[in-house]
């Protein structure tokens, strides 16, 4: 099955857009790819998960793993997605008050710069 | 009805789950009356579950398969994750998850249960030490709440 | 590479094949080096396998299923269809289509095997009063013709 | 899985466009579709198999069928097919020999009218 990842620069930000299905198998490159923008110096992170088309709790975990690890290094890590099916994983975990979640990469970019 | 079912055996590695969810989605497209959210909450719980399934099977190193059975009828879809790893207490678990309570967050981990709970109408979990059973059922619009 | 395979058991029925040649695709997408091209091939010969399999339940009126494993390894991709209809003599048909016979356009049907043998690497079929068994390779890129 | 059938006409032509999988579940469908027409007296169709994604040996059953009752009618029934994958059942069948089948639906009708 598909993951893809882009990575792009929106200000502060470095933007990483992912596409396809973020479960336990496809989790390892996702890890791997935010750990590499950690790496790269890149501490203020957009994820975007707008072209996701399925996310369970190993991508979570990848996620609140990010966050923690941006954190310790005084940054962030924001998301973007509309999609109710997506969104609705983050509210029944509670997960929606850990992370700023944003309708686009352009609202996310504009609240850093604020 | 016992001739709905549909039987799906995968070895238990991380690249067969995508498939134990495929098949959630060929049965909703076949047999059943729900509404697509709720065969999208299915397929989160049985990856959910496969993913445990597979995650007790590293830990024993066992090769053993991870056997799903769906099956369709007049209450709604309905599938069965079995596992030959070496089981778990699901009680010991919080039924629900303390949504409200800052501490979870600091867990990576420790979501899938609370998630299949919260998703899918009916759910048992059998475990002992030959192994574990979760049975999940997404009942039918009508029966839905 | 016995904890390669994938075990699918559906009922024969007709709304079964499409989730037959489903995992044909999965299994494609996640294990093998074929060409899309050649998977296609692979899932129209699992497809008039699956609906000889299921043709041959209706003749029985047998609640039997229809079983099929799915293995990758070195050699290619393989499937295996399985049935307990009441069984056939595969010698008994002409092992390639008379495709310049006009005398063939009189049938709307005997066209399946012809599509498997024509479309498929290796092509077994094992036949008794107990059943059939239909075993399609299709062999990796650096290994087919 | 979904078989989607739409009827039009284009000149002389009832125009059957076919989407989805044909196999031996949605083929008494599509059979039924052909029926419908040559009830209602169409006698001259094209089958248009552009937006088809799967088909097998049942399809090609219901398009020897309906050709053959079309022709006791002294009708015809012509195709609509680009795709290889498509194309490569016919051939293989010798059904290319049966079956005029054109490049759309335009040169189908042009064909019928000259
Ligand atoms: N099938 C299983 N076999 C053995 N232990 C399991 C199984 N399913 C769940 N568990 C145990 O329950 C715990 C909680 O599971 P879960 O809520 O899915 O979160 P996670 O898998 O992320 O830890 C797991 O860490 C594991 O110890
Ligand atoms: N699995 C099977 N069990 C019993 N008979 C079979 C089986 N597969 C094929 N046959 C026999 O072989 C014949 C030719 O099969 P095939 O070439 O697929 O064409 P069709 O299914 O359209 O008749 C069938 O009509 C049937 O009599």
């Amino acid at each position: 099955m598909d993951l893809g990842l882009d990575v792009s620069e929106r200000g502060k930000y470095a933007v990483l857009s992912v596409r396809g299905e973020v479960d336990v198998y496809t989790a390892p490159r996702f890890r791997e790819g935010l750990i590499e923008l950690v790496t790269e110096g890149k501490h203020q992170i957009i994820v975007d998960l707008e072209g996701v088309d399925f996310l369970d709790s190993t991508g979570l975990g990848v996620l609140v793993g990010g966050l923690k690890r941006l954190r310790s290094h005084d940054g962030d890590l924001v998301l973007v997605c509309t999609q109710n099916r997506i969104l609705k994983v983050f509210e029944i975990t509670g997960l929606t008050k850990v992370f700023s979640i944003f309708d686009s990469v352009d609202a996310a970019a504009a609240a850093g710069e604020s | 009805m016992i001739d709905e079912v549909v039987k799906l055996e995968i070895p238990a590695r991380a690249e067969f789950v995508a498939l134990a969810r495929l098949v959630v989605s060929a049965m909703a497209a076949s047999d059943v009356d729900l509404p697509d959210e709720r065969v999208d909450d299915l397929k989160l719980a049985v990856s959910e579950a496969c993913t445990n399934a597979i995650e007790a099977h590293d830990a024993t190193a066992s090769p053993e398969r991870v056997r799903l059975s769906y099956w369709a009828d007049d209450r709604g879809l309905g599938v069965r994750v079995e596992d030959r790893g070496p089981g778990f207490d699901p009680a010991a678990l919080p039924d629900h998850p303390p949504v409200t309570d800052p501490a979870r967050l600091k867990f990576e981990r420790g979501l899938g249960i609370p998630l299949i709970r919260a998703l899918v109408d009916e759910v048992e979990i059998s475990s002992s030490g030959q192994g574990t059973a979760v049975r999940l059922l997404m009942r039918n619009a009508v029966a839905s709440d």
